[in-house]
């Protein structure tokens, strides 16, 4: 193998380029298209099951039913049947919207979340690291893609030319800018214990051992040092992404689908997916940032590959939203405001400041 | 203690001839219905003759407002009540021109009566003066003629254009502030207004600037229907198809209460225990489902409560089919008893019952968990879509919502039919007038038709096999005497459910008008709205509890 | 937050204990009451044509043909039209029409739904109950005695 | 060099949209028709347009609150990277101190907003009026 020979260190473009021989800036762009192409495609392959198969079935385990079992093993088929005819529905375009913007949202939206997962490293499986590129202000720029979606959100609301639409384009975009500025405060004080924005920088620093009891050690994973700042990050994270309790830009009882209602055919399918995505985008950020990224709960199960354990921690994340959905009543667009504006964002201050006293003292 | 008498100090008892010096030279007539006295009033003394008898008499509860049209005049009779003793009644009879209907509208005295007034008009064509909003209310603004008048052709087909609707608030909004309003449909084809519901929304923000429900699309002439279909077998059928979420026994109840008494026909004790347990099934059925479709207003999607609300109802619906034969549309009653017996093996079917009941309190117990002891859902629904006492009795709000709102008003107590005064449970009331309350009443309640239940039951099991008569003898044709008139009601699963049977000689109605708890408790909407957020007005929506085939008949 | 907590283990309680409350339907057909009312069977050779269960029906759902001299020709029902209400089979002095506990039927328009007499002989027993058994004890109880006509012609 | 990979997921992230628009283009039947085409209001014939009223006020106050904010979270980023170096090489109070003055300083901004009523939801004037107007009737 000699020079073939992969090195887990290296990133995913570079392995390909490595592999195909390429080097410089040619090699950088074959092997980063490829890897984007790798990437994404893993992350459809997500949402084609989460979407039609199981978020079905997870509502059914908490509702008592049985759900999707016709097709294929625990109906998994369903997945193939149900995207052919998402795509093959009439695109039904409403009169006197306002056609580019209501033609760019649902691209944008899905492609911002994917955006997203550029820096995120997930783990390797066998000799391949998949993780496409390492910026050193990797946490910052990870917000800032996920922050698109509100333009997204916002440009289909506005350009449906229903009411409905344009209430749910202005709800999402409150939510969104109320809830980002706790959901980043409360990172940064992730940041100061682990010195850098680079992501594959903040998965290291978790690697070390916390303490051990009886044998077991527990893993420095920021959730455990920091619980406090795990569940404020997890509630500002589920507003972020508009779930259960905060579904109030979509609020099906109240304004119909929210800024989706005039979305048919492809379009609906790329809002459907780009919600997802978001999804799985916020759980990827909770496991990089909170769960130790890529890495094994106690050393006994390393064998298993990385990136299985980061693709079980972004399900319990999207677990976690379903499961809320199940048992929480959505609240209301005040009491929401009024909760990030006047409780997160406090909160998230005082964590912040806590968090620099308590390391500044240790050290 | 709940099925005392009122205590007679409290609420005062007048006769008719009390009644009729109180009104004076206001009355000009006497009429004797089944259930009350009426009095002939002149059309332009509406208000008048209705305020004395709200504020001296106490008749605080306008019921119903019957109109119809004889060969020789139109006629409005106003159905009232006391809240706190519905057994004294009172009919108020405005006879008005037969050229030229107008009698004035009663509006001022009770606000229920601008939706009534507005559907006698509608139906009947009699035209109320001061009426606020004089407007059709089941049918198409476009409509040509009124169908239960006399010379309206049925046969004549008519088509109804679709128009858009008008900004309420369009007019004024310049002048007032210089910010806008935005108009929103809210229904017929919405998630949240449970059917065919419009809800005409003016919106400022997020905020509820005005609301104006609009009815009429499921509109299906039940009352009509009625009138065309015979006292002894046809009716029956319909009135599972008012309130037609498994309501149905509560609603033949109405029917046969009112048929009952209007033909003198004595209903079985045996065949009364067995109505008072197939009503309180369906009460709880009934109840089942507001919970669940309340919870899906506010949750949003069709959640786990939403189901597990409807698990336990269809445990009921197992029951209520093995009863009468059918999950929804039981027609179980007849007049002078029930159809069937209990369904053999008897054992088993009490043991289902038993079954049940035993794990009521434990299902009960999981929707404290999941819904009122949630504080999302308390920071929700508690303080919003107030209704004050006084607006509930002013618009003739019954049942849990009445309820909710601290009336302690339920006819099963104050106005004892069936088997109820002879059974020990209670009347459930909450004081809080929110969203909250109402939802809490309705899940106490479950509880006390549980009660109920059990001690049916206990009562059946024990029956002696030689007296299980389930049935009187009815002769198989009914022709009440010309001119009789009757108003009954009962506590159906959403308020009082009233029926008002004119006899004409024949045997069917002359004239049937149904009281539907649904339609006075939609008017308060608006006063449950005005000002809140849209989400709280889908949640007052979804507390109010409608079914649209009662409301539109 | 104590609320919200057990709100969730509620739900998550029922979604570990494995149980459903739906099935799958044309496998596991659902257990019928023997009471209940679905689609009609008519039997020629019982019926005597007497027309009552036509006069009786609250919706016009039942049309009887007879031909000059009072011979029945045709029976048609629409099971799409009837409400199920069960006062056909109550009338008929000789059981020639029954409720089955039959539930499905389909056809592709609504005239379909209109059965003749020799349809309506087809229906097939849902899982072969008959319910004329079922309901036999009390068939007559509600027939009173009075004084009203009776409508034989 | 990363950016060359990001701008490469960028392309994706944009092509699979594109493609799978593409996908349903030859996949979907056309049947225009007026009635379709209306914008749906609950199954009414709309009224006006969505974009002719106002937003609310609020709208505006929440995004004026989100920039000033979030322009100070850019400015706690870089110190929250140095941070415990920072307190290694010159103490606690050095490092910790100009910064709880900036957040300080920020804070009380948020209280002066907060008593303004600016990061409360407002209730509509009129709305209100019409509430108590009906609760007087």
């Amino acid at each position: 193998m000699g020079a073939l020979a992969l090195q887990t260190e290296q990133l995913l473009p570079e392995q390909i380029a490595e592999l195909l021989g390429l080097s410089g800036v040619p090699g950088e762009i074959v092997g980063g298209l490829i890897g984007a192409f790798l990437i994404a495609n893993i992350m459809l392959t997500m949402t084609a099951i989460a979407g039609p198969w199981a978020k079905r079935k997870i509502t059914a385990a908490f509702t008592d039913r049985i759900a999707v079992n016709r097709i294929g093993p625990f109906g998994l088929l369903i997945i193939i049947p149900d995207a052919v005819r998402l795509l093959s529905k009439e695109l039904i375009v409403p009169e006197g919207v306002d056609r580019p913007s209501w033609d760019l949202a649902p691209i944008i939206l899905p492609a911002s979340a994917l955006l997203g997962f550029a820096v995120i490293p997930m783990g390797d499986l066998g000799p391949v690291n998949i993780h496409l590129a390492d910026p050193e202000a990797g946490l910052a720029i990870v917000f800032a893609f996920a922050s698109i979606a509100s333009v997204a959100l916002v440009m289909a609301g506005y350009a449906s030319n229903n009411k409905y639409s344009l209430m749910g384009g202005l709800r999402a975009v409150a939510q969104n800018i109320a809830y980002e500025i706790p959901l980043i405060i409360t990172a940064l004080s992730v940041v100061i214990f682990a010195g850098t924005l680079q992501m594959s920088e903040i998965v290291a620093a978790q690697g070390t051992a916390l303490f051990t009891i009886a044998g077991v050690s527990i893993p420095a994973w920021y959730a455990f040092v920091n619980p406090f700042a795990f569940v404020l990050f997890l509630v500002a994270n589920m507003a972020e992404i508009g779930r259960n309790p905060f579904d109030i830009p979509e609020a099906p009882t109240e304004i119909v689908a929210g800024y989706q209602t005039e979305y048919s055919s492809v379009y609906f399918v790329l809002f459907y997916l780009g919600e997802f995505i978001h999804i799985f985008l916020g759980g990827a950020i909770m496991a990089v940032v909170f769960l130790g990224g890529a890495a094994a709960p106690i050393p006994a199960l390393e064998f298993i590959p990385g990136f299985v354990w980061f693709v079980i921690k972004i399900w319990a994340f999207f677990l976690f939203t379903q499961w809320c959905r199940s048992a929480l009543p959505r609240v209301r667009i005040d009491q929401l405001i009024e909760i990030g504006w006047k409780g997160m964002l406090v909160l998230s201050f005082a964590n912040l400041v806590l968090t620099a006293i308590i390391v500044g003292v240790i050290i | 203690m709940s099925l005392e008498e009122p205590l007679p100090d409290t609420v005062q008892e007048q006769s008719a001839d009390d009644l009729e010096a109180l009104l004076g030279d206001l009355v000009i007539g006497r009429e004797e219905h089944i259930n009350a006295p009426g009095f002939v009033i002149r059309p332009d003394t509406v208000q008048e003759s209705l305020r004395r008898l709200r504020d001296d008499a106490g008749f605080d509860h306008l019921s119903c407002v019957t109109a119809q049209e004889y060969e020789d005049r139109f006629e409005s009779i106003y159905h009232l009540k006391k809240f706190d003793d519905p057994t004294q009644e009172v009919s108020v009879v405005v006879p008005a021109d037969k050229e030229n209907p107008v009698s004035q509208s009663a509006d001022a005295v009770f606000r229920t009566a601008d939706w009534h007034e507005r559907e006698a008009y509608d139906l009947v064509g009699i035209q109320y003066e001061d009426h606020p909003d004089l407007r059709r209310i089941l049918l198409p603004d476009t409509w040509q003629g009124h169908p239960l008048s006399m010379d309206y052709d049925q046969d004549q087909p008519q088509i109804v254009a679709l128009r858009e609707h008008a900004n309420p608030l369009q007019e004024d909004h310049r002048s007032e502030t210089d910010s806008d309003t935005m108009f929103l449909n809210i229904g017929p084809h919405h998630p949240a207004t449970h059917g065919v519901l419009h809800v005409k929304a003016t919106l400022e923000g997020e905020q509820i600037a005005d609301v104006e429900s609009d009815l009429g699309y499921l509109h299906r002439c039940e009352e009509q229907l009625c009138q065309n279909s015979t006292y002894r077998h046809q009716i029956m059928p319909y009135p599972d198809r008012w309130d037609y979420i498994s309501a149905g026994l509560l609603n033949e109840w109405a029917y046969a209460r009112a048929a009952e008494d209007l033909n003198d026909i004595e209903v079985p004790e045996y065949a009364q225990i067995i109505r008072t347990m197939g009503a309180e099934l369906c009460r709880m059925a009934a109840h089942f489902l507001a919970l669940g479709t309340f919870a899906l207003d506010v949750y949003g999607d069709f959640t786990a409560i939403f189901m597990y609300a409807i698990r336990d109802r269809e445990e009921v619906q197992n029951i209520l089919e093995d009863l009468t034969g059918q999950r929804l549309m039981f027609n179980y009653f007849r007049l002078g008893g029930v159809v069937w017996d209990l369904p053999e093996p008897r054992d088993e079917f009490f043991e289902n019952i038993r079954d049940y009941l035993d794990e009521l309190p434990e299902h009960l117990e999981e929707y404290h968990d999941l819904v009122t002891g949630n504080e999302i859902l308390q920071l929700r629904t508690i303080g919003t879509g107030v209704l004050p006492p006084e607006v509930a009795k002013s618009y003739g709000a019954t049942g849990p919502v009445a309820r909710g709102s601290g009336i302690d008003y339920d006819l099963r107590r104050d106005d004892p039919y069936g088997y109820y005064d002879e059974l020990d449970w209670d009347v459930i009331v909450e004081d809080g007038c929110d969203n909250y309350s109402r939802l809490l009443v309705r899940m106490q309640e479950v509880e006390q038709s549980a009660r109920i239940v059990e001690q049916c039951i206990d009562l059946l099991e024990d029956w002696p096999e030689d007296e299980r008569n389930i049935q009187s003898n009815v002769p198989r044709t009914l022709r009440p005497d010309d001119d009789t008139e009757i108003y009954r009601a009962v506590e159906g699963a959403k308020g009082e459910l009233g029926i008002y049977i004119r006899a004409d000689g024949t045997d069917k109605p002359g004239r049937f008008k149904i009281r539907s708890p649904c339609f006075s408790n939609l008017q308060t909407l608006p006063e449950m709205s005005n000002g809140e957020y849209v989400p709280d007005m889908i949640a007052a929506l979804g507390s109010l509890d409608i079914v649209l085939g009662e409301v539109d008949r | 937050m104590i609320g919200l907590l057990k709100s969730m283990a509620t739900t998550m309680k029922h979604a570990l204990d494995g149980k459903t409350f739906t099935v799958e339907y044309p496998e596991t057909a659902p257990e019928v009451s023997p009471r209940f009312r679905g689609v009609h069977k008519f039997s020629q050779e019982r019926c005597i044509w007497c027309r009552q269960c036509e006069n009786v029906c609250p919706n016009d759902t039942i049309q009887i043909v007879q031909d000059d001299m009072r011979n029945g020709e045709q029976y048609n029902l629409h099971i799409g039209q009837c409400i199920y209400c069960r006062l056909c089979e109550e009338v008929c002095p000789v059981d020639a029409i029954l409720l089955t506990q039959n539930f499905e039927f389909t056809a592709d328009t609504k005239n379909e739904f209109v059965y003749n007499k020799e349809q309506l002989k087809n229906v097939p027993w849902y899982k072969g109950i008959d319910p004329l058994n079922s309901r036999n004890p009390d068939r007559s109880a509600w027939v009173g005695e009075g004084d009203g006509e009776i409508d034989y012609q | 060099m990363s950016w060359i990979a990001i701008g490469a997921l960028a392309v994706v992230g944009v092509g699979i949209p594109l493609g799978m628009m593409a996908a349903s283009a030859l996949l979907r039947p056309s049947v225009p028709e007026q009635g379709k085409s209306a914008t749906y209001e609950s199954g009414e014939i709309p009224t006006g347009t969505a974009r002719s009223f106002k937003f609310n006020i609020q709208y505006y106050m929440v995004a004026l609150l989100f920039v000033v904010f979030d322009i100070e979270t850019v400015l706690v980023f870089p110190w929250a990277v140095i941070y415990s170096d920072a307190v290694e090489v010159v103490g606690i109070t050095r490092a910790l101190g100009p910064m709880l003055l900036f957040i300080g300083i920020l804070l009380i901004g948020l209280v002066w907003a907060w008593r303004n009523g600016a990061v409360s939801w407002t209730k509509s004037p009129r709305a209100t009026r019409r509430k108590t107007e009906r609760g007087d009737a």
